[in-house]
C-alpha cells in the first residue's frame, strides 16, 4: 500500500494547485524535499499549516508557489518574522486564510473523524473570526443562550513532514507528535521523508506501537538522511539555527532569496 | 559582588512573582523570558519546599509533560488543567486586545507579524493569562489595536473563563481588572517613574500616579537565573541563554 | 499531583453517587478492585462504559451499584451475555442509556475538547437515537440540507481502570489503547491500578512517551498485581476465560451471584 | 482423504469470497467466524500472488494495524479507509435493519442482547457491511425487528455511503439490493434447498426460488483453513479455534 521513491520521485508527485498540509517546523517537509519543488516549478498550492509554518513555507511562497495559506502564524523562531511571507502579504500575492492553532486540529479532526464541522470554543471577538467565511457562530443545540463558534473540516490532499524512521511496511514513527497523526489521518494521502528504514516493523514493540503511524495513512516514503536540516528535527537533532538566521537575513530581498535557493541547492 | 540584575531579569523574576499559587503553566514559541520565568517559580517552590509546578514549555523535549502532540495544550486549557500562559503582541491595547497579525488593513498589512497562534483561543480558557511585551512604547501600547487577535473582554453570551491577568514591560506593570475591562499600574521598574510610562502608554488606566516600584530578585534569586535557570533554557533558546549573563 | 495509595484506599475513595467511566474489559477497572466497591456496599453509580461493559459492570450491577448505565454494549464475550445486566434490563432496576461506540467516543471528545457537543455522522433512523434525551438531530451549518446528530460531552467524575505501569512520578503507561487516554481526558480524575510501579519515568524513553499517559491527569496510582484477573490485560495477559464462565454461570440467578462474590472474595 | 467441510468451515469460506476485491477489512468483537474469513482471504491472497489485504481483528494485539485506541477504526471508516466490516444480530429484517438490543419493548426487554456497539454508526461508512447470523430462524430473520439498532436503508437527508452488503447465515447467502431496500436469495447451502429458506426466513426477500447451492471450498483452502487460520484465530478465539477440525 506504501510506495518507496526516491526524494525527487516524492517531489514529482505532489501536483501543482493541490492542498498541502505541512507539520510544524521542527517535523515539517523536509528542506531539501521543498527545493525540489521550488526547482519543478510547482504552483498554485494551498498551503495548510498544522498548525504554524516556518522557513519551509517562507521558501515556498518566496519561490512563488504558494496560492492560498491557511495558518496560525508563520515565523522562524529565534531569527525572527518570516520575510517571504511579509513581502507576500503587502504585495497581496497570496490569499490569507489567518486561523488560530486549535481551529486548525478543529479542522483537521472534523476531517479525522469524517464529519463536516466542529464546534471550538472561544475566538468569538476576534477579527481572526470576521475574515473566515468557513467558520460559524451558531448556538450551543443543548443550550440556545450560548453562542459557539463551529468551523469546517479541513482535508488536505497530501500531508507532507519528514519523520525519524519508517519501517519497510510502511508505518512510521512520529513518537508524541500527536499532531502529525492529526494532519496524516485528516488528509487524503501522506508522503513522508525519513531518516531512516528499519526492517523490523516498529508495530512489534507494543510499548513503541501507540507513537507508529500505521501504514494504511502512509502513500509514499523516501529516506533523506538529514532531511530536516536545517530545522530540526524534533527529539533527533536540533536546527542550525546559523543557516536559518543566513536564510533570514538573505531573503530580506527577493534577489537575496533567489541567491539563497540558487546558492544553498548542492548543499541540501 | 555580582553583575548587577538587569532589566530581563527583573521581567523573568516578575514573572515568577505573577505566576505564585499556580500547579501547571505553559510557555508558547519564542517565548524565552516567560519559559525563564516558569522554571524559576519551579526552582524557588523546590527551594523552599512549597507545592510543585509543572511547567510545559513548547517545543522543548525535555520540559514537556505532553504526550498527545500540540492539541494537548489546546485540550488542557478547555478541561481547566492549566492555570497559566503568556501573550506577546504587536499591539496590546487598554481593554486588553491583543494583536499579533499586523500593523494597518488587513489582509495586506504593511507590517505583517507571524500570526495570531492559538491566542484567540487561550486567552477565553486560561485563568491567568500574562500579557509579556518587552517595548513599552506608544508603538506597542496603543489605544485600539488595529486587528483584534484575542479581545480582552467578551459578553455573557460567550463561555469564557480566562484572560489578562497582568501585563508586564521592560518598564512597568500593570493588572488588568476584569470587571472594568481596564489595566492598572501596579509597579514601575527600577529606572523608571509614573510619568514616563504615562508618556509612554497609548490608552487610559487606573493608578496613574503609581509611586510603587517593581521588587527585585535577592542574591540568591539572582543566582539560581544564572545558574540554573540559564542551563534550562539552552535546550529550547541557546542564543537567548547564550546572552544572558551567568558563569562560563 | 498524584497520590499513591493502596487498592482499599482508592475503593474508598470513590463515592456513592458519582459518574464512574470505564474501560473496555481488558483494560476496565480491576475485578478485584470492583469487588472492594462491591463490600463497602457503593450506591447510585452513574457508570459510563468506555464505549463497551464486561465482567466487572455486570458485578456492580449484580449487587446494586449502578443507578444509571451508559453503554454500547455489555458482554461477556466469549462466555456471552451478561447476566446481572440483563436481569436488571427486565426489572427496570437500573435506567439504561444505550448508546453506539462512536458515540460515546464523540461525547468523550467533547469533554476532552472542552466543547459542549460534538457531531457525528449515521445513527439517524436508529432507535438508539430515539431514547436519547442528550442527543438531537441538527442540519449542518454549512449545509442545511445534511440532517447529522449531535451528542452532548460526557465528563465522568472518575475514570477508573486497570494499567502495565506507573512511574513514580504518576505517569501511567497505557500504549496503544488510545481510547483508555481518552477517558482520562475527558474525566475530572483518574484513578489507576497498575501491575508495576517504575523507577524510572516513562517519559524518558522518547520512543514509548507517546503511549503514557502524564500524572496531570493521574489523581491517584495503587500497585495491585494481576489486578486484571480475570477479565485479563491487553499485550501483558490473556483473559482467564474458566473463570469467566464460572462466574456467568454462577450469575444467571441472583443467589448464584451472591455466592459467587462471596465465595471468590478470598481469591481476589 | 481429510474430514468433510463443516457449516462453519463453508461460512468461513463464503465470507473470503464476499470479501474478494477489498483492501481493509475490520472484525468486531465475538465474531470468530468473520476474523477467520477475513484471514482466509489474506492466506488465500498472499498464496495466489493477488492484493495484500489488512485484516484488522478488534482485541487483537498481533492482527491490529491500529495505534490510536478503539475509535481508529470509526475514524476510519469515515475517512473511507475501511472497505468491510460485520455486523449480526439477534433479529435482522428485510429491510436491512438490525436489532442488538433485544426483543419485545424497550427498555424493559424480556430478553436483552449485549447493545448496538458500532452498528449505527459503522452501516453508513463501510461500503460492504455483511450480515452474519449462523442461527437461520423465524425468531431470527423476521419481517420487522423490535428495536433498530441500525437501519438498512436510510433517506438522502443523511450522509450514507456505506450499508448491507450480505446476508450469511448457516442456511444461505443472501445479496442486498440497496435500491430496492430488499435481499435476494443467491444460493442455499448443501442439505438445505429453497423451499427450506422459504419456510425459515421471515421476512420477503427476491428470488425465492433460487437453485444455486453455496460453493464449497476446495481441499487446499479447507487445509488452509484447518492449519494457518485455525492457528491465527487462538489468540483472540482461543475456545473456537478449539473446537474446529484440524491437526492436533
Amino acid at each position: 500500500m506504501t510506495d518507496f521513491v526516491t526524494p525527487q520521485k516524492m517531489a514529482e508527485m505532489i501536483p501543482s494547485g493541490c492542498k498541502l498540509g505541512l507539520a510544524p517546523d521542527d517535523y515539517a517537509a523536509a528542506p531539501g524535499l521543498v527545493r525540489m519543488l521550488i526547482d519543478r516549478r510547482i504552483r498554485d498550492l494551498h498551503v495548510v499549516c498544522a498548525p504554524i509554518g516556518g522557513m519551509q513555507v517562507d521558501m515556498l511562497i518566496g519561490a512563488g508557489a504558494v496560492a492560498t495559506l491557511e495558518t496560525s502564524a508563520v515565523s522562524l523562531g529565534e531569527a525572527g518574522g518570516a520575510p517571504c511571507f511579509s513581502r507576500a502579504v503587502r504585495d497581496g500575492s497570496i490569499r490569507l486564510r489567518d486561523a488560530t492553532c486549535p481551529a486548525v486540529f478543529a479542522g483537521l479532526t472534523a476531517a479525522e473523524k469524517g464529519v463536516p464541522f466542529m464546534p471550538i470554543r472561544g475566538i468569538i471577538g476576534s477579527d481572526v473570526l470576521e475574515k473566515r467565511d468557513d467558520w460559524k457562530v451558531t448556538s450551543n443545540p443543548f443550550d440556545d443562550s450560548e453562542k459557539i463558534v463551529v468551523v469546517s473540516a479541513i482535508q488536505p490532499d497530501i500531508a507532507l513532514f519528514h519523520a525519524p524512521e519508517a519501517d519497510r511496511f510502511g508505518n512510521v514513527r512520529l513518537g508524541r507528535r500527536r499532531e502529525v497523526m492529526l494532519l496524516a489521518h485528516a488528509s487524503k494521502k501522506a508522503f513522508v521523508t525519513v531518516e531512516r528504514i528499519s526492517d523490523v516493523s516498529l508495530l512489534e514493540d507494543e510499548k513503541m506501537a501507540a507513537g507508529v503511524l500505521p501504514a494504511i495513512y502512509v502513500s509514499a516514503v523516501a529516506q533523506l538522511k538529514n532531511g530536516g536540516w536545517p530545522t530540526g528535527l524534533y527529539a533527533e537533532y536540533p536546527r542550525d539555527g546559523q543557516e536559518v538566521e543566513k536564510y533570514a537575513r538573505a531573503a530580506r530581498s527577493p534577489e537575496g532569496f533567489q541567491t539563497y535557493i540558487q546558492g544553498s541547492r548542492s548543499a541540501a | 559582588m555580582s553583575e548587577a540584575c538587569t532589566s530581563r531579569e527583573l521581567m523573568i523574576y516578575t514573572i515568577s512573582r505573577l505566576l505564585k499559587g499556580v500547579r501547571h503553566v505553559a510557555v508558547g514559541q519564542s517565548s524565552p523570558m516567560p519559559a525563564a520565568g516558569a522554571m524559576l517559580l519551579r526552582a524557588l517552590n523546590e527551594r523552599d519546599g512549597r507545592e510543585r509546578v509543572q511547567v510545559s514549555i513548547l517545543g522543548s523535549v525535555k520540559h514537556n509533560s505532553f504526550t498527545g502532540g500540540a492539541e494537548e495544550l489546546f485540550d488542557c486549557a478547555a478541561q481547566g488543567r492549566l492555570d497559566a500562559f503568556f501573550l506577546g503582541g504587536g499591539q496590546i491595547d487598554g481593554q486588553g486586545n491583543v494583536n499579533l497579525v499586523g500593523t494597518g488593513d488587513y489582509p495586506n498589512n504593511p507590517v505583517r507579524w507571524p500570526g495570531s497562534f492559538g491566542s484567540a483561543y487561550l486567552y477565553f480558557l486560561v485563568p491567568r493569562v500574562i500579557l509579556f511585551r518587552e517595548e513599552h512604547s506608544l508603538r506597542s501600547l496603543v489605544e485600539r489595536v488595529d486587528f483584534v487577535s484575542a479581545p480582552g473582554v467578551t459578553d455573557e453570551t460567550v463561555y469564557r473563563r480566562g484572560g489578562p491577568h497582568a501585563l508586564l514591560t521592560n518598564a512597568a506593570l500593570f493588572s488588568f481588572e476584569r470587571e472594568a475591562g481596564r489595566f492598572r499600574l501596579q509597579s514601575t521598574h527600577r529606572g523608571y517613574d509614573w510619568r514616563d510610562i504615562r508618556a509612554t502608554t497609548g490608552f487610559a488606566y487606573d493608578n496613574e500616579q503609581c509611586e510603587a516600584t517593581t521588587p527585585m530578585p535577592d542574591e540568591t534569586t539572582l543566582a539560581l537565573i544564572r545558574g540554573r535557570i540559564r542551563e534550562e533554557l539552552r535546550e529550547c533558546y541557546p542564543q537567548f541563554a547564550g546572552n544572558m549573563p551567568g558563569p562560563g
